[in-house]
């Protein structure tokens, strides 16, 4: 017999987690860092939204500011900060203050979730249970964390976008009914009663084919119909 | 050593399918197209892993609002599946009638990466040298639905290959109301067979159930060797 | 000693690049050439854009049309270049003819770019700076190429999509404020004055938590604001 | 006795009647023509719908062309017919070619409804049963026509107008299912299916606060589900 | 001299009046009642709205329903109920009951705001003062109402509609945050927080070119910002 | 006996139209094209009062959420008023330099009704029989801007026939940053000159400086003679 051949490190897989704290979070074992940022949802100019799954590297800038684009016409102009676009951000639990007045400058940097962009040795995927058990990986691959299962999301507009179910972004691992701040590109940052996260739902085996029974959820139940996740890396 | 691809197998069919020989299967689910939540679409393509649900609903999410509030099955949401080959029906089915409507999935363990390759011509395209097949299909490019809202695949993507043609490829569920149906305005939009490129101004054409696939091209799915 | 183990070569990882010019890109150095082809953006169908990322195969035609589509209803009718729709293609510096009339068949062909799909041993991703300075690679992984911080687009309709920041789509090699193209189904194209282009901008480290200045940039100092990137390999 | 005083005659109302038949349509007894057109119902640019109230003379152009308008943008270039833009037009019965094939030129004629605009002496409204009965003018008005109650419509892109409910072009003298075909700029014209037409539905005195049943209607029972309207003039 | 011409009361100028509350409002002094019924403010089908102006009879809707409409297609077959169509209504001040559940069948009655439609001898029209103080009509001109300036409103899908602000439907009598509920298909209504109501503000003569400055109201002081209207028929 | 007619004239420079002769004279204005709140426009058709409004600021309102809470300037809404002939800024202007580039309006007591013909010709139409006319003008149909949002005007309405042409006849202001710029996605939409009904299948043109007028239908606002 030979060498080996070289490691399956070398492919370079990458994995970003996001703190939803101002913590840069840790990369999960068996993997390592590469670089260190602030989590963008999505942003939104001309009104229309872009959003990044937030397992991939894109979702972690290294820099922040509340207008991180600018846009360019076919006349040789670009403009940056002059119109009303929007960037939106993963955040800490930091409350609002009182007046629910909009923050600013340095005031934003508590609210701001921090990432890591890690690289693994092997595919990391999330599974979904469709109820409040937490899914088991599948055989041969270790769990890295554990969250609640975060579908898409909408804001100003009805915009917005959304998570591949199969990346380890649609794995959140705080629950909150508004787990993202909107910021604009005058240098404010506050949240919106229109911005919505969209969660997968328990689902009973029995109950697939049936009529979805209307319910709404307050304070305390929140999670007793949000599916949960897995987020698991093939052992290698 | 394997480090996890995942394959994703689309049955068209209410039988779920099985993995290609010596791959294993990771779960079942039903095959989810998109959802749609405050009249907003998010896609999920078809090759990735995320369209496999483990467990069906017209009703799949719920969503919250700031100041911990959560709705399920409160508002007009819809869910949108990949569908089988029975009959249209006329009216919206609900409970028990919607399960043969709805395409079945598996997730399989593969060995290596698989692309789709297309050959935008009605011939069935080559792998690339060192790439052995998996299926044959049609190109499958993008829908939309209600209110003009839907997605696509990526044309890298298996999910753009669609073993099975059909106009009706998918269908739409009104989630609270818990029926589905196949509406008017539903549209799959699909790669064309192109003569030449920079041939001159494409000419209209209307075509009819038997002409259907004379225009739609061609794909192949292929996996890397090892 | 026997045989070395299969090496990484195999996984088959792809890498889509596109010249912005009529001639077809080279492959990378490292990777080899699958196929070529022309630089598809997006297409847009009954008033909805579906993007590729051009980082990917998808945005790779292998032929070119003005209207590379179909579509059909639930009645087993297909229409095909009958209706509206549009397909948007990256071009080349081809400036338009002084009467800014549609161009139709063969006079379109110096207007697209060309691409190359080509194969890597390992993971490609995009590195952003977020400044004028060219970014680092990650120890380990090689540069395949520089260039400009391309997020998203917009033109008809304000439809349009975007590119994943991870994803070496979203690094473009030349920067130009009008970097694609739009064709209709009749078979003509054009550009048109509300297409836009969005792009990273530059934040400098101290300004990432104050408020924005807006700014217009003309023709000479467009590239002031706009952030740099590099297309890294993973070293195997 | 002298000269009678001034009549309400010359205020100068006007009243919009369309045929949706290739025959010009008469002035409703009691009013006089002022000029007759071709019936459109809207346009469509950069993929944003403007409906014309079929009550208006707005809605009564007189000349038909597919493409009635252009654009300019800021740089003073105007466009013509060279974007994917869109009018629509109420429609006679003409059953569309076996090869459902677009139709041009001289073979649009037979398809598109013809109109009159009329003068009134006095403000002309609809009045809308919600049942299968015809609604009766209010006391001191009277009848000019009746019809079916037509709401909105959508056609491309989910794009679409609607009209004004006391307006007399919420009152289609015809039901059809399809009431309007599509026309593009580069000529042609077509129906298809994913044009919907809105119209009030019967509601029964006993229903009005229960929870409506989903039904489907097929050709022949249409009608037993679209409400009843009649066009009334206040007499003078 | 002869005798005077027919006075203008018999040209049929129509307002209609919304009365916020489940009681059918009185036409105010010097027009007469055609119909009453309920106050509806816009659909939504194929998820794009139509909206009636609060002025127009349009917007009074003899009979209730949570679905006033259904949709037919080019193939001769109408859907009723059976697709997610919404209708919103104007409504009283009835609380939600704690729940916060949707109300259904005759439990929506106490919410649905009544309207008439009554006859007036002349133009009616609405004036804003843009400030808190009442504004007063024009010369020649009789009030008959005050109230808040109303612009526009959206819902579900940001989609909406709006108010001509020289129609008395500009004009709502009774200022309330959530002045609009939504009502589904399957014979649901509810109110929700991406509900916008859009009021004219106040906006202070030396600051009409000044730059807006951000505030939050809350409850205790909504009214201080929104703008006083009040309704204006000429007198004859 | 007068009931109370209106006629809004707008100026389409900074300075307030006179009212026609023997017409009184309600309010002054500036000329409020549309709102945008929400990124959902509502449009004011030109020929109605509501489109004068009396005091202008770029954001003219406010917002209310269901559970008693009002936000003024807290968002990006928009507003969108005629303009006037001043050269296009290079840069958002703001503050007082907003004024010159915003239309003055009137609105105006008439004993008629008034309403807007179209030749769809470069002449100019005809008013009907015992109409008089009130100015011409060029046949105004509808506009988009940011995120193809825009409106229209009605056919029949005085709105509809602008008495100056011009590629930028209105401009967009950023509400709560309080700056007002002509952005490059801006787009007017004119009814054109049609040779003849039916005519085959239209060419593509595109129009520069100097030949735009070719191409644009011309109308006129009338008056009913009493």
């Amino acid at each position: 017999v030979g060498h080996p051949g070289p490691s399956s490190m070398e492919h370079g897989f990458l994995v970003t987690r996001h703190s939803q704290t101002v913590e840069v979070p840790y990369c999960p074992e068996g993997t390592s860092l590469i670089y260190e940022g602030y989590s963008l949802l999505y942003v939104q100019g001309n009104e229309r939204s872009h959003g990044q799954d937030l397992g991939t590297a894109g979702s972690c800038l290294r820099k922040f500011s509340p207008m991180p684009f600018l846009f360019c016409n076919i006349n040789n102009v670009c403009n940056f900060a002059s119109r009303n676009d929007y960037s939106y951000w993963l955040t800490s639990p930091e409350p609002m203050p009182m007046s629910m007045a909009p923050i600013t400058g340095e005031g934003i940097k508590p609210f701001i979730s921090r990432c890591s962009v890690c690289e693994a040795p092997a595919m990391v995927i999330a599974v979904h249970s469709q109820s409040i058990m937490i899914p088991q990986c599948p055989l041969g691959w270790d769990s890295l964390w554990i969250g609640y299962s975060f579908v898409m999301h909408t804001s100003a507009g009805a915009e917005g976008s959304g998570q591949a179910l199969a990346s380890p972004g649609s794995c959140l691992e705080e629950f909150r009914s508004a787990p993202f701040i909107e910021c604009h590109g005058r240098g404010t940052c506050n949240y919106y009663a229109n911005s919505y996260s969209f969660w997968l739902a328990t689902i009973e085996d029995n109950e697939m084919f049936t009529k979805p029974v209307p319910t709404t959820l307050k304070a305390g139940s929140l999670r007793t119909h949000i599916s949960r996740c897995q987020v698991c890396m093939k052992r290698t | 050593v394997s480090v996890g691809y995942l394959l994703v197998k689309h049955s068209q069919s209410d039988q779920t399918p099985m993995c290609p020989v010596g791959m294993a299967k990771l779960w079942n689910g039903y095959s989810l197209l998109y959802l749609e939540g405050q009249e907003k679409a998010h896609n999920q393509d078809l090759g990735l892993a995320g369209s496999c649900l483990p467990r069906f609903s017209t009703m799949p999410f719920l969503y919250c609002n700031p100041g911990d509030l959560c709705y399920y099955a409160s508002r007009n949401d819809k869910s949108y599946w990949l569908s089988t080959t029975a009959p249209l029906p006329m009216m919206p089915v609900e409970e028990g009638e919607i399960k043969p409507y709805i395409s079945r999935c598996s997730v399989c363990e593969a060995p290596s990466v698989a692309i789709a390759v297309h050959s935008q011509d009605i011939t069935i395209p080559q792998c690339p040298a060192g790439w052995r097949s998996l299926w044959i299909g049609y190109s499958y490019l993008m829908h939309t639905a209600a209110g003009n809202e839907g997605g696509g695949q990526s044309l890298s993507s298996p999910g753009s290959c669609l073993e099975d043609f059909r106009t009706t490829p998918f269908i739409e569920c009104n989630g609270a109301k818990g029926t589905c149906h196949y509406f008017a305005n539903k549209q799959s939009f699909w790669l064309t067979s192109i003569d030449q490129s920079f041939h001159s101004n494409p000419a209209s054409e209307t075509l009819k159930a038997g002409q259907l696939l004379s225009r739609i091209s061609r794909c192949q799915v292929c996996m890397k060797n090892l």
